[in-house]
C-alpha cells in the first residue's frame, strides 16, 4: 500500500517538474509576446532609433544582427562541415583525433563572455580590425564551430555504411563518395544543425557586446561596427527609460529564434518521415 | 525525406557541399589566419574642411552625438565626429589642437585655467536623491547622504525614518552620474560596495519606485512621480533652485574651445544652445537647459 | 589505409599493364583534400590555443604584478583604488552556480525521467520540443524576464531590492534545465530495455524502477549532465548580470546584491584601463580554466567508466 | 581519362567448360584484421563467365574473401593481405594499382540493398557520371540499358524520377544490380544478395544471374546451400574449424561434384546439415 502511495507521489512530482518546465517556457514567451505585440509595426521594424532614448524603430540593429550572423555562418559552415567530414570519414582513431575532439569540447564549453574578451583581444585590438561585424563574426565562429561540427559529424555518421560501400563498389574515390552520396544523404540533418547554430548566433550577447561595438550603425562593409538586437535589448532594459522598445526588440528577437528553431524541427521531422 | 526529389535539387546541394564549400573554406581559412596575425589597417583618411571633431566627456556624449546627427542633417556636406573619452582627455585634446571642441562635465582645474580655453556652458546636470513614495523621510543633509552611500548609516531610523534597513542603489562606475555624485557628495568617502549596481537610470528609478527601503540617485530630469525626490540641505531640487545654485548636487556641462569658436564649430555650438536642442535633446537626456541670457 | 599510390616510376613498370594505376593527379587531389579537411578540423585546436594565448597574454600579468594570492584570495574588489581581490566574485560565482544547480537539477532530471519513462508519446511530443525551445531562448531574454518580472516579485516577498543570488538561482535554474534534461534523457535512453522489463516483471512500481534501477544505471550520464550544467551556470553572463545587483561583496543574505566573475567583467569593461583591464582578463583566464577543468572532468569520468566496464 | 573499356562479351556457351579460362586467380592468400588472422592459405581459381559460389557457416571468412577481389577491405583500417590475387593475370595488389579503377571493373552487390538517397535515374547514372559521362543522351541509353539488363526497366520506366528508396526490397536490390551494370564491370561480386529480400524477388535475381553470367564473371557468397546448388557452376567451401583461428578453403570443385560427391568429410558434414 505505502509502496503505491510512494509511487503516486513520485509520479506527481515528475509530472510537476515536466509541467513546470513547459509552463516556464510558455510564461516567458507569453510575457514577451503580450508586452511586445503592441509595439510591433512596420514602422518599428524598418525605421531608425531616434534621440537619446532610442525612440522609433530598431532597423539598424536587425540588420547588424543578420549581418553578423550571416557572416559568421559563411565562415563557420565550410570549416565545420569539412572538419566533421574529416572526423567522421577520414580520421583514424588516435592521438590527433583525440586532441581535436578535446579541443572541440573545450571550445564548446568556453563561457561566452570569455569568447567575447578573446575576440576583443585578438580581432578588435591585436589584429586591428576594430569593433566590427568581422570581429564579432570571427569570435562567433569559434563559438559556433564545435556545435556545427558535432551536429554535422552525427549527421554523417548516421548515413548507413552500405551507402558508402555502394559508392566505393562503383569505383568512386573517397572524396567522390563523400561529396556525391554521404553529404547529400546527411544534408537535411546538417542543415538542421546549421539552422540551430544560426539561432544561437542570433541570440548571442556576451560575445558580440565587446567585439561589434555598441553604437547604432547600419553596417555596409564587414569592417563597420554596429549594435545587434541582443545588445540593444540589454541596453534598453538596463537603461529602463524606453521599455516599450525593449519589449518590441525582445519580441522580434524571440520570433526570429523561434522561427529558426521551428524550421529546424520541421526539416528534421520531414526527414524522419521518409 | 531522405530522398532528394529532383536532380536539380541534388545538384544544388552537391554544389554547396562540394566545390563551393571547398573554395569558401580555403578562402575563409586564409582570411581567418591572415586576419588573426596580420594587421589590417582601416584608419580613416584625413579630415575635410567641413568637419569638426568633438572629444571628451562620456556624460555629454549622448547630447553631443544626437545633436550632431540633427546638425549634419540640417547642414548637408558637414561632418561632426563625436567621441567619448573622458573630460580630462577632452580638455587635453582641444588644447593640443586634435579636437575642435573639448567637452567636459567638470570645471577647469587651476592648471588648466591658464590654457586660455573659452568655456561655453551647455547644460546643467543636477542629481536628485530618490526614495520610495511611501518613505516618511522627506529631506536629508549632504552629510547624511554621504553617510548613507558610504555605508555608515544603514537604517532609515537613523535619519528619521522607520526602523528598516536601507537598500542602496548605485550606478555603475562607467556612469557620469555616479562620477558627479561621487565628486559632489561623497568627497573622499567611498561608496558602500554592497550596494546594488545598476547600469541604467531607468532601472534605478524603477527599483526605487518598487522597493520601500531603497534609496538611489538619478539625473533630476528623469525623476517622475513614481519616486519621491528628497530635499538636500533643506532645498528641494527644482529648475529654479538649481539655476540659483541653492541646490547643492549639480554640475555644469561645458564645451571648451581653444579661442573663440569660429566657423562650423561656432555653428554647432549655437545649434547646441538653440531652443530646439536645449528643450529637446538636453531634456531627453535628463539634464536641465542652460539658463538663457535674459531669462 | 592501404590504398597504394604511384610514388615512383619503378612501381609503374612493375604494375600489370591492364590494371589502371593510381594517377598522380587523383592521388594528389585526394591527399590534398584530406589535408585540407584535417586543417579545418584543426581550427578547433587553433581556437583553443588562440584563446589561451590572447586572453592569457592580456591577463597574465595580473598574476605576476599583483600576485596570485592577492588576486585570487583578496577579499576586496575596488578597482578605483587599485585593489583587485576577486574572492568575492569567485564566491558569488560559486553561490549563484550552487543554488542554480540545487534548484535546476531536480527539475531537469525529473523532466528527463518524465520524458523517458512516464510520458505518453502525445505528451512527450509537447514536452520535449518545449525543453528544446527553452534551450534556444537567448540569455538576454531570460535576463529581461528576470529583471522585470522575477525581481519585483522577489523584492516584494523579501522586502529588499530583489537583486541577489536568489533571483539569479531561479533564472539560471530554468536556463540549465535543457542542458541537464537532454543529456539525462540520452543517458536513460541508452539503458538496455531489458533492465526495465526485468524490474517491472519483479513487481516493482514505476518509481521503484526509476530510482532503484534506472537512475543507478544512468548515474554516470547524469553526473556528466550535471557537470555540463555547472559549466553553463558558471559561464552564464547576461541573464545573471541583469538580476544579481552587481555588488562585489560577500552579501549577508541571498536577497542582497552579489556579483559573479562574468557579470563583473561586463560591468567594468567599458571603463576599465591598465591593471583593472588586465584583472578582468585575468578573471577570464580563471573562467576558461574552470570550463576546461569541467570538460576534463567529464572526459575523465567517461574514461574511468569504460575502464570499469572493461574490468567487469 | 576514364573511358570505359568495352564490356567483355565472350562467346562461351551457357554451360561453362570445366577448364574454361581463369578470370581471377588467388594464390596463397593470408588475410588479417589487425592481430586477427582471418583467412589462411587460400588458393582458388575463378572461372571466367561462370558463377562461383562461396559457401560456409557464418564467420568463416567468405564475405571477407569476396571483398579481396575489389579491395573493399582496403577501406577497413588495420587490414592486411598477403599472397597474390590476379585479374586477367595481373596482380591487383601490385604497388601503384588504383583500387578505385579496379572497383569499377569488379562490381559489387551487398547483402543490404543500398540505393543512394536519390532518384532511380540518378542511382543508375551515378557510376557513369563518376567516370566522366555527362551527355544526357548517352546517360539515358546507359540507364535504360542497365535497368533492362537488371530486369527492372518494365517496372520503373515511368517512375525514374522517384526516389530509389521508395522501391520494394527486391526492386532495390535489382536497382543496385543495374547501378553496377551501368559501369560495365567484368566481374560481379554478390555478397549474400538475397538474404534480405522476399522469395519472389530472390527468384528474379537468380534468373538474372543465369543471364548475366553469359557475359560477366559472377562470384556469390551465400549461406543458402540450395541457392548455391541452383545458381552456381563452381563452389568453394570455407570453414573456420577453431574459433579465433584463421579460416581455410576446404574444398573447391564444380558445384555438382561438391554437392553430390564431396571429397572432404567436413564438406559432406556441412552440406548434409551436421553443422553450420
Amino acid at each position: 500500500m505505502s509502496k503505491r502511495i510512494a509511487n503516486q507521489i513520485a509520479l506527481a512530482l515528475l509530472w510537476t517538474s515536466a509541467l513546470t518546465t513547459v509552463a516556464v517556457l510558455f510564461a516567458v514567451i507569453l510575457y514577451v509576446v503580450v508586452n511586445g505585440i503592441g509595439q510591433l509595426s512596420l514602422g518599428f521594424i524598418f525605421t531608425w532609433p531616434r534621440g537619446v532614448n532610442a525612440e522609433g524603430g530598431v532597423w539598424p540593429t536587425i540588420v547588424s544582427t543578420l549581418y553578423v550572423t550571416a557572416l559568421a555562418m559563411v565562415i563557420v559552415t565550410p570549416i565545420a562541415i569539412l572538419a566533421a567530414v574529416y572526423l567522421a570519414e577520414y580520421a583514424v582513431q588516435g592521438r590527433l583525433v583525440s586532441i581535436i575532439r578535446c579541443a572541440a569540447d573545450t571550445l564548446a564549453s568556453v563561457p561566452s563572455i570569455v569568447m567575447g574578451l578573446f575576440g576583443l583581444a585578438l580581432f578588435v585590438e591585436a589584429a586591428h580590425i576594430g569593433f566590427s561585424m568581422l570581429s564579432a563574426a570571427l569570435a562567433l565562429t569559434f563559438l559556433m564551430l564545435p556545435i556545427v561540427m558535432r551536429t554535422t559529424e552525427e549527421a554523417i555518421r548516421a548515413v548507413p555504411k552500405y551507402i558508402r560501400w555502394g559508392s566505393y563498389g562503383l569505383g568512386a574515390t573517397k572524396w567522390q563518395t563523400v561529396r556525391r552520396t554521404v553529404l547529400p544523404a546527411a544534408m537535411p540533418r546538417i542543415l538542421t544543425g546549421l539552422i540551430l547554430a544560426t539561432g544561437r548566433a542570433v541570440g548571442e550577447t556576451a560575445v558580440v557586446i565587446y567585439t561589434m561595438g555598441q553604437a547604432i550603425n547600419m553596417p555596409v562593409s564587414p569592417l563597420d561596427s554596429g549594435r545587434p538586437m541582443t545588445v540593444h535589448l540589454y541596453l534598453l532594459a538596463m537603461e529602463g527609460i524606453n521599455l516599450p522598445a525593449a519589449y518590441g526588440t525582445a519580441l522580434l528577437l524571440m520570433i526570429m529564434i523561434l522561427g529558426f528553431n521551428l524550421s529546424a524541427r520541421y526539416l528534421l521531422r520531414r526527414t524522419r518521415k521518409v | 525525406m531522405l530522398v532528394l526529389p529532383s536532380r536539380s535539387r541534388r545538384n544544388g546541394l552537391r554544389e554547396l557541399s562540394g566545390r563551393r564549400a571547398l573554395g569558401l573554406s580555403a578562402v575563409t581559412l586564409t582570411v581567418l589566419v591572415s586576419l588573426a596575425f596580420a594587421a589590417v589597417g582601416c584608419s580613416s583618411s584625413g579630415a575635410s574642411s567641413a568637419e569638426i571633431i568633438v572629444t571628451g566627456s562620456t556624460t555629454i556624449l549622448p547630447i553631443a552625438e544626437i545633436a550632431a546627427e540633427d546638425f549634419t542633417d540640417q547642414h548637408p556636406g558637414t561632418r561632426v565626429l563625436v567621441s567619448g573619452v573622458g573630460s580630462s582627455a577632452g580638455i587635453e585634446s582641444v588644447t593640443r589642437g586634435s579636437s575642435d571642441i573639448g567637452t567636459s562635465s567638470r570645471d577647469l582645474k587651476p592648471a588648466e585655467e591658464e590654457l586660455g580655453l573659452i568655456d561655453t556652458p551647455i547644460a546643467i546636470d543636477s542629481i536628485a536623491v530618490i526614495v520610495h513614495p511611501s518613505n516618511p523621510v522627506d529631506a536629508l543633509t549632504s552629510e547624511q547622504v554621504r553617510q548613507i552611500f558610504s555605508g555608515e548609516i544603514t537604517n532609515w531610523s537613523e535619519v528619521g525614518g522607520e526602523d528598516r534597513e536601507i537598500g542602496l542603489v548605485n550606478r555603475d562606475e562607467a556612469s557620469g552620474t555616479r562620477e558627479a555624485f561621487h565628486k559632489i557628495v561623497m568627497g573622499d568617502s567611498k561608496f558602500d560596495r554592497s550596494a546594488a549596481v545598476l547600469p541604467g537610470t531607468g532601472q534605478v528609478r524603477s527599483v526605487v519606485a518598487n522597493a520601500e527601503i531603497a534609496v538611489g540617485y538619478i539625473s533630476l530630469g528623469f525623476a517622475t512621480s513614481d519616486v519621491k525626490v528628497l530635499a538636500i540641505d533643506g532645498v528641494v531640487p527644482t529648475p529654479e533652485t538649481v539655476r540659483s545654485g541653492e541646490y547643492p548636487i549639480q554640475r555644469t556641462l561645458h564645451f571648451f574651445t581653444d579661442g573663440e569658436p569660429t566657423g562650423l564649430a561656432l555653428e554647432y555650438i549655437d545649434f547646441i544652445l538653440s531652443e530646439e536642442v536645449q528643450e529637446g535633446v538636453v531634456r531627453d537626456a535628463g539634464f536641465l537647459p542652460i539658463p538663457r541670457e535674459g531669462d | 589505409m592501404a590504398e597504394a599510390s604511384a610514388q615512383n616510376d619503378e612501381n609503374h613498370k612493375k604494375a600489370a599493364h591492364g590494371l589502371r594505376l593510381v594517377s598522380r593527379s587523383t592521388h594528389l587531389k585526394e591527399a590534398g583534400l584530406r589535408n585540407l579537411f584535417l586543417l579545418c578540423a584543426f581550427v578547433a585546436v587553433l581556437g583553443v590555443a588562440l584563446i589561451f594565448l590572447f586572453v592569457g597574454w592580456r591577463g597574465w600579468s595580473i598574476f605576476s604584478t599583483y600576485g596570485v594570492g592577492a588576486f585570487l584570495g583578496g577579499a576586496e574588489w575596488d578597482p578605483i583604488d587599485g585593489i583587485y581581490g576577486i574572492l568575492p566574485l569567485i564566491y558569488g560565482s560559486l553561490v549563484v552556480m550552487g543554488g542554480a544547480l540545487a534548484l535546476g537539477t531536480p527539475l531537469a532530471v525529473g523532466t528527463a525521467i518524465f520524458l523517458s519513462e512516464i510520458a505518453s508519446p502525445r505528451v512527450r511530443s509537447i514536452v520535449r520540443p518545449a525543453v528544446e525551445l527553452l534551450a534556444g531562448i537567448p540569455s538576454v531574454i531570460f535576463g529581461f524576464f528576470g529583471l522585470l518580472i522575477l525581481r519585483p516579485f522577489i523584492a516584494s516577498t523579501s522586502g529588499g531590492l530583489g537583486f541577489g543570488a536568489a533571483t539569479a538561482w531561479i533564472i539560471l535554474a530554468i536556463m540549465i534545465v535543457p542542458t541537464i534534461a537532454t543529456l539525462t534523457e540520452d543517458a536513460l535512453g541508452s539503458i538496455q530495455p531489458g533492465i526495465r522489463e526485468a524490474s517491472y516483471a519483479m513487481g516493482a512500481t514505476t518509481w521503484q524502477t526509476v530510482y532503484k534501477v534506472l537512475v543507478p544505471a544512468a548515474k554516470i550520464g547524469i553526473i556528466d549532465a550535471i557537470i555540463l550544467g555547472m559549466g553553463r551556470a558558471i559561464g552564464e553572463t547576461m541573464a545573471v548580470l541583469m538580476v544579481v545587483g552587481n555588488a562585489p561583496v560577500f552579501p549577508d543574505s541571498v536577497t542582497d546584491p552579489i556579483a559573479t566573475l562574468t557579470t563583473q567583467i561586463v560591468i567594468d569593461m567599458p571603463y576599465a584601463t591598465g591593471d583593472h583591464r588586465t584583472a578582468l582578463f585575468g578573471m577570464a583566464i580563471i573562467l576558461f580554466i574552470v570550463s576546461m577543468g569541467l570538460v576534463a572532468a567529464v572526459r575523465l569520468i567517461s574514461r574511468l567508466q569504460s575502464a570499469m566496464e572493461a574490468n567487469r | 581519362m576514364t573511358r570505359m573499356p568495352a564490356p567483355i562479351v565472350s562467346p562461351t556457351p551457357a554451360a561453362p567448360a570445366p577448364d574454361g579460362p581463369d578470370k581471377i586467380t588467388v594464390k596463397g592468400l593470408e588475410f588479417y584484421y589487425g592481430d586477427f588472422h582471418a583467412l589462411t592459405d587460400v588458393t582458388v581459381p575463378i572461372k571466367s563467365t561462370a558463377v562461383t559460389a562461396f559457401i560456409g557457416p557464418s564467420g568463416c571468412g567468405k564475405s571477407t574473401f569476396i571483398r579481396c577481389f575489389n579491395r573493399m577491405n582496403d577501406l577497413i583500417p588495420g587490414t592486411r593481405l598477403e599472397g597474390k590475387v590476379t585479374l586477367d593475370g595481373q596482380d591487383i595488389y601490385a604497388p601503384g594499382v588504383d583500387p578505385v579503377d579496379l572497383r569499377r571493373r569488379v562490381g559489387m552487390i551487398f547483402q543490404q540493398p543500398n540505393p543512394f538517397p536519390m532518384s532511380i535515374y540518378d542511382n543508375v547514372a551515378f557510376g557513369p557520371r563518376l567516370h566522366g559521362i555527362t551527355k544526357k543522351s548517352e546517360l539515358d541509353d546507359l540507364v535504360r540499358d542497365s535497368l533492362d539488363r537488371a530486369n527492372l526497366w518494365k517496372e520503373v520506366k515511368d517512375i525514374l524520377g522517384r526516389g530509389g528508396l521508395t522501391l520494394s526490397g527486391g526492386q532495390q536490390q535489382r536497382l543496385c544490380i543495374a547501378r553496377v551494370l551501368a559501369v560495365q564491370p567484368e566481374v560481379l561480386l554478390m555478397d549474400e544478395p538475397c538474404s534480405a529480400i522476399d522469395p519472389t524477388s530472390v527468384q528474379k535475381i537468380e534468373d538474372l544471374m543465369a543471364v548475366l553470367k553469359e557475359s560477366i564473371t559472377i562470384i556469390i557468397v551465400t549461406h543458402n546451400m540450395q541457392q548455391a546448388a541452383r545458381v552456381s557452376d563452381f563452389t568453394a567451401f570455407f570453414l573456420q574449424e577453431v574459433a579465433g583461428e584463421a579460416a581455410v578453403l576446404v574444398e573447391y570443385d564444380r558445384t555438382t561434384n561438391v554437392f553430390t560427391s564431396p571429397r572432404d568429410k567436413r564438406t559432406e558434414d556441412y552440406i548434409t546439415g551436421r553443422f553450420g
